[in-house]
């Protein structure tokens, strides 16, 4: 039995008592513990990835009990790509995060939080089992809120309660569809429910769809439930804002292409949920891109870039609801492309911000006056990353966006990818003349005296940013991938039927 | 599928190879001239500039067409902003934004023609996506209604930049017209029409200005106009008439750059932009006075000039649509009344002396210039030296009169028309930037009402207040929505 | 922050009518769910919990077999997001300093240190015949976890932390919950799956009695363990807050 | 049938004490609510023969958060008591 599904969990979640263990005993060496951890985990990932994408759909019954009774794990090649993405992450971000000796309690647990809340993602991404998946959403919740919560920030505390609430109640809809579905199939295994799904009646199914799009809405930011977003990410700060948007949201945008496409069989059974996901993704194009382009603070305005990137990925998600069939793959492939990309270059954005605000000591846009002559490896990176962010060719955002496009059936959408286009170069470009200009105030402050290790974050930060340009001019070797995670999710030959039922021990 | 970005590349043949000749001279020249005025900072995006220029005509493809759009419009944008003052900020920032508004055109235009066709190779693009790209050609052109960004950052940038920026991105454009657009819809040359109406109405525009460059500015969008009219002209009407308008590409981009170039030589050495305060230039420099008389010749059509041949070809291939003919006769004798003012103001007017002696300009700064006013000298004598320029016969004696009737009447309204035209600017006000004008009161003190009533003040608070949600309210929009998703997929 | 139009609407009256409103829904839902099983569903879905947990897991309880063998994964899942929470309270209280002082009265000193040994053997009992009887690690785990902020409460936070440092708290929870982890691997070692329990050749036992049940008596100790440490932890952190953040507002 | 009776009984306290928990005046009330519906809550997982949940109940419901609030609100120093 190849163990790499269970291993993508637990290897993390030992990683992060090891990590604390370590804090507690030789304090100095944290920072390599969370290295090793996230080095490990990523390899794993990879492992892992590579094996979901080059072979059949990897099953795995963790204490050798069968569907029915036990948790089962799965890594086929649509969570494949996931898992791509969170091995990039968690390398990434404890790279940047490699502090140099600050003893706050915050920073001393936020490692140990980071390496259980890439355990909880990456569990999100390999189980197939709802539940479980439910107590992995959770598990990454109550991580991103401590993570949230920093001491003796100002407006933290309340941004983080914000944040709970919200996840308290997108935890208890999700709870609720689950509960819904056992007790009308008898069962939490996804493929079994995936079996009965068709057979279940309309509204009890309607019902549990509505509860799964608002639960993992709210974690997405669908546009009435964004609200939550902008100020928790503002209070964040910024390499942590950079975790929470560009892979945990992610992974929650995983989470409900798998619970629609397999567990509720929406595609077949209840098609015009995509309908709505349409209308929901262009209102949150132009909500997104028109907020950020009022916003006056740097991290706000990222967020809100978020919520309007969420768009472009629900319009390809949709596009591939409403054709169904096989034509349904290229859609997909759409979606995880800007998917990706996305990642990419909101990372390098952040985390590029981060340098920025962390040498002028504010995050306000007018504060950022001429910063860039003094961080010129930060502001080049993220001026990559904007430009792959607008959708300028031929960088890997201008592709994942034109994929996006070419899915779509109707014109409306299309046009509203343009605005987009335009309205983000607006704030993007205010930022870049902000940020280079000739005339700095005279003195900037101080920076903070506890700093991250600038050199190696803009290495990390410039690699991502190149990243994201460069994939869109290797764009036939990133469809191939492309294509094969989104016939993961497309055709679901592999589970639905017998598969885990049928295998004695 | 085929992929995305092909990167297709290949020497153009005919007129456009002679084109493509132009964009690489001019961009070397007018690179070492950025080079040799010490500004170490341009070096790097002018240098991409010029690469995106002639990867423009190189690029086999859309999508590398597209590319080369977008990085002319980055850095020019960069070239731009250069400048640092807050004003320049604003104005580059306003021109990329334009810009890639008609990238984003282009970008419709391209995913239709894929979605149809399947391929991105360069050719007349599918009917439904023409209107998309012929929006995004009359702004890259700056046809009339669109053409402010170009009037706005022209202007407005460091004096050796200037030549370069008005070397490619308008020209691009035709060129990208001219391989992709073949709009005629009911038999109606859309695009002629436009080109002729923004050839007649840059040219008055640009007879009230003052400013040297802003003057030569409105002429780049007048005579855009002249070749989006003969690519206009050439779906369906004259198949000369694409070759013409190109023709008028490779003449005008030379004698633009001429003429900004010495444009250039004379502000520097005021100090200022204003025309009716400078003059006597022609006595001290005689060589920036045969180029500026070259420049000028060659803009107004005057015989043997580059721009006479062109213009030639331009009204031949126009004879379909007589009216666009008149269009163009009228804009002639517009630019040329105009460039009798230009060169009467700079080299002639003996009102203003330099005080200086301007004398003591080193050679090389005038390298350049001799450079492209003798290559423009010989395009006007030997036309047919030009690759791709059809065997006609340019001299033949109606030809000559058919060019030199408007020069005639630049001259007669010239007479008439003398003392209005050099009229110090503190007098007239800042006539001619738009409607209202003529006011002599400055309209600049206070360009804007003031911050508290700006529009849309009230709605930008109104959604940032909305932003600051509590939790509660939050917590009942989540269920509000709830509700809403679940009575929409309530079995009916 | 929010509109007047917003508060009125926020009024508790409302808030409890939506929730009415909620929860009759969700019951109504959960209703017509069990209905359209008992149609559709002959046999019940506990069924082979119940026949064969004894057998397969020799555990007589079945709530634990449930929890600690099949669906262990799941318990590891909770016990992380115990460990999470803790971590998350540190995060936000900061170190725990300051302990404050404040005893219960004498008498119920006295009276509490005569009773407190015994106190412990119902915890203790729950942990080890997690198997065999009601409870398991997780209520046991509580239990202890209550009776270590009984001691705070009543002896002062300061002797607390002499009796029961800190540091120990922690590093009992950060060893129980790589020892849970760990044992998982067992199952791979031997060939078998993860967190398996009599598949990886733990001794099933004779059902019934203390040594029965293979690993699920071992786990029910490390989950008691990880979930009474974490969870004191999390009071001694709220404990020794001080309130600094809040402000002073005397009427 | 007596059981029954009682059963109901207990089921309309939980409703009551949650109701009460809700609106009575102060944390410190609300939290002490709080605990006796925990309290029966346990009693009625008892009636339903759920040993185990009703264990877990008590001891997490009436036990550790009802110390956790306690300690908290104690932490605010006395300004939110009256309030509201």
């Amino acid at each position: 039995m190849n163990h790499l599904p269970v291993l993508v969990v637990v290897i993390p979640v030992a990683g992060a008592f090891l990590i604390s263990l370590v804090d507690t005993v030789r304090p100095a060496f944290k920072s390599t513990a969370a290295l090793l951890v996230a080095t490990a985990h990523s390899t794993t990932l990879v492992a892992a990835a590579y094996r979901g994408m080059t072979g059949p759909a990897l099953l795995y019954s963790v204490g050798e009990w069968i569907a029915p009774v036990g948790i089962s794990l799965m890594v086929d090649s649509f969570s494949a790509f996931f898992l791509l993405l969170l091995a990039i992450g968690h390398l990434a971000s404890a790279l940047v995060r490699i502090e140099s000796g600050d003893r706050s309690e915050w920073a001393r647990k936020s490692a140990a939080l980071i390496a259980l809340f890439f355990a909880a993602l990456s569990g999100i991404t390999v189980t197939a089992d709802l539940f479980n998946l439910f107590i992995f959403v959770e598990l990454a919740t109550v991580c991103s809120i401590g993570l949230i919560a920093r001491k003796r920030h100002p407006g933290s505390a309340v941004a983080g309660f914000v944040a709970l609430m919200a996840a308290t109640i997108s935890g208890a809809l999700l709870l609720f569809a689950v509960l819904v579905l056992y007790v009308a199939t008898g069962t939490v295994a996804m493929p079994l429910v995936a079996q009965a799904a068709p057979d279940l009646p309309a509204h009890l199914h309607g019902m549990a769809t509505a509860a799964i799009i608002v639960s993992f809405g709210i974690k997405i930011g669908l546009v009435p439930m964004h609200f939550w977003q902008p100020r928790t990410y503002h209070a964040a700060g910024t390499t942590v804002a950079a975790i929470l948007s560009a892979f945990g949201l992610k992974i929650h945008v995983y989470a409900l292409l798998r619970l629609l496409w397999f567990p509720l069989q929406a595609p077949v059974v209840l098609p015009g949920v995509y309908s709505i996901l349409l209308v929901m993704g262009m209102v949150n194009i132009l909500t997104g891109h028109s907020m950020a382009m009022i916003e006056r603070n740097l991290v706000r305005m990222l967020a809100f870039s978020s919520i309007a990137h969420v768009g472009y990925i629900l319009l390809g998600v949709a596009a591939a609801g409403r054709i169904g069939g096989s034509a349904a793959v290229y859609a997909v492939a759409a979606a995880l492309f800007h998917t990706g990309m996305h990642t990419l270059m909101k990372s390098a954005l952040f985390w590029s911000g981060h340098r920025l605000i962390h040498l002028s000591r504010s995050s306000r846009i007018m504060d950022l006056g001429g910063i860039a002559w003094r961080a010129p490896g930060s502001i080049i990176a993220f001026s990559l990353a904007a430009l792959a962010i607008i959708g300028i060719p031929p960088t890997g955002g201008f592709a994942s966006k034109w994929f996006v496009a070419m899915a779509q059936q109707a014109l409306l959408p299309v046009l509203v990818i343009g605005a987009g286009t335009v309205i983000s170069l607006v704030y993007y470009g205010r930022f870049f003349l902000i940020a280079t200009r000739r005339d700095p105030p005279d003195s900037f402050p101080a920076p903070h005296p506890l700093s991250l290790r600038p050199r190696l974050q803009t290495a990390v930060v410039l690699a991502l940013a190149v990243a994201a340009v460069m994939a869109g001019t290797r764009d036939v070797q990133v469809r191939s991938l492309l294509l094969r995670a989104a016939e993961g999710l497309v055709d679901q030959a592999d589970f639905v039927g017998p598969a885990l039922i049928g295998r004695g021990r | 599928m085929n992929t995305l970005f092909p990167f297709a590349l290949a020497i153009p043949e005919g007129i456009y190879f002679s084109a493509f000749l132009v964009f690489l001279f001019l961009g070397v020249i007018l690179f070492l001239n950025i080079l040799r005025q010490k500004e170490g900072r341009y070096a790097f995006p002018a240098a991409v500039h010029v690469a995106a220029g002639v990867l423009a005509i190189l690029a086999r493809d859309i999508m590398t067409l597209l590319v080369a759009w977008e990085v002319l419009a980055f850095s020019a944008f960069i070239l731009i902003r250069g400048t640092g003052t807050a004003r320049g900020r604003r104005i580059s920032l306003r021109y990329l934004v334009i810009q890639v508004t008609g990238g984003v055109f282009f970008f419709f235009a391209a995913l239709l023609h894929f979605g149809e066709t399947g391929s991105l190779v360069t050719g007349i693009l599918v009917p439904s996506a023409q209107p998309f790209m012929v929006a995004a050609i009359l702004i890259k052109t700056a046809t009339m209604p669109v053409h402010f960004w170009l009037t706005q950052a022209y202007p407005s940038v460091e004096l050796s930049i200037t030549p370069l920026l008005s070397v490619y991105t308008t020209k691009v454009g035709v060129l990208t017209a001219a391989q992709l657009i073949w709009i005629s819809p009911a038999g109606f040359p859309v695009l002629a029409w436009l080109g002729a109406g923004t050839a007649v109405g840059a040219v008055i525009l640009a007879l009230l200005q003052h400013e040297a460059r802003k003057l030569l500015s409105y002429h780049i969008v007048s005579q855009v106009g002249y070749m989006v009219a003969g690519i206009g002209l050439a779906a369906g009407f004259s198949a000369m008439a694409a070759t013409a308008g190109m023709f008028h590409l490779v003449t005008h981009t030379l004698y633009k750059a001429l003429l900004l170039l010495v444009a250039a030589q004379a502000v520097h050495h005021r100090g200022h932009e204003d025309l009716t305060r400078m003059g006597g230039l022609g006595s001290r420099r005689p060589l920036l006075l045969l180029c500026g008389i070259i420049g000028a010749a060659a803009i107004s059509g005057v015989p043997f000039t580059s721009g006479y041949a062109s213009k030639y070809l331009l009204k031949e291939a126009s004879q379909a649509q007589p009216l666009v003919t008149y269009l163009l006769y009228a804009a002639s004798v517009g630019t040329g009344l105009s460039f009798i003012k230009f060169t009467h103001l700079l080299f002639f007017n003996r009102a203003n002396p330099p005080s200086s002696d301007p004398s003591k300009t080193r050679a090389p700064s005038m390298v350049p210039l001799v450079l492209v006013a003798g290559i423009t000298v010989l395009i006007g004598l030997f036309p047919h030296a030009v690759p791709g320029v059809p065997r006609r016969a340019f001299f033949t004696p109606s030809s000559l009169l058919s060019a030199l009737l408007p020069l005639a009447a630049s001259a007669l309204l010239w007479m008439v028309l003398k003392k209005r035209l050099t009229r110090p600017a503190t007098t007239v006000g800042r006539a001619g930037t738009g409607a209202g004008g003529v006011h002599a009161t400055d309209t600049r003190a206070k360009p804007f009402p003031g911050k508290a009533h700006a529009p849309g003040t009230r709605l930008r608070r109104g959604a940032r207040t909305l932003h600051n949600l509590g939790p509660q309210a939050q917590v009942l929009l989540f269920l509000l929505v709830l509700a809403v998703t679940a009575g929409l997929l309530w079995p009916r | 922050m929010e509109s007047p139009v917003i508060r009125v609407f926020l009024t508790r009256l409302t808030a409890g009518f939506l929730c009415l409103l909620l929860s009759l829904g969700f019951v109504v839902l959960l209703l017509d769910a069990g209905r359209h099983r008992a149609q559709t569903i002959p046999t019940q879905m506990e069924e082979p919990y119940t026949a064969r947990s004894v057998a397969e897991t020799g555990s007589i309880n079945v709530v634990t077999a449930i929890l600690m063998d099949y669906r262990a994964f799941d318990t590891l899942g909770e016990a992380t997001v115990i460990f999470a929470s803790v971590a998350v309270a540190a995060a936000i209280l900061g170190k725990p300093g300051s302990p404050s002082n404040r005893t219960m009265g004498l008498l119920s000193r006295r009276q509490l240190s005569a009773l407190l040994p015994l106190f412990f053997i119902f915890p203790l009992f729950v942990i080890f015949h997690g198997h065999l009887s009601p409870g398991g690690g997780f209520q046991g785990g509580v239990s202890l976890a209550v009776l270590v902020i009984l001691i705070h409460v009543a002896f002062g936070d300061r002797f607390g932390e002499e009796v029961i440092p800190h540091r120990i708290l922690a590093l009992s929870e950060y060893g129980a919950a790589i020892g849970l982890v760990g044992i998982g691997f067992v199952g791979i070692f031997q060939g078998s799956a993860y967190l398996a329990n009599v598949a990886a050749g733990f001794p099933r036992g004779t059902a019934g009695t203390l040594a029965s049940g293979g690993v699920i008596p071992l786990l029910n100790l490390l989950v008691g363990m990880k979930v009474a440490a974490g969870l004191s932890s999390i009071y001694v952190h709220l404990a020794g807050h001080e309130a600094e953040n809040v402000p002073e507002k005397r009427r | 049938m007596a059981l029954d009776i009682a059963f109901y009984l207990i089921l309309a306290a939980i409703l009551v004490s949650a109701f009460a928990a809700i609106h009575v005046r102060g944390h410190l009330n609300a939290v002490i609510i709080l605990s006796v519906f925990s309290v029966l809550t346990t009693v009625k997982f008892t009636f339903l023969q759920a040993v185990d949940v009703a264990m877990a109940e008590a001891v997490i419901g009436a036990g550790l958060m009802t110390a956790l609030f306690v300690t908290a609100i104690s932490k605010t120093r006395k300004r939110t008591w009256r309030a509201r």
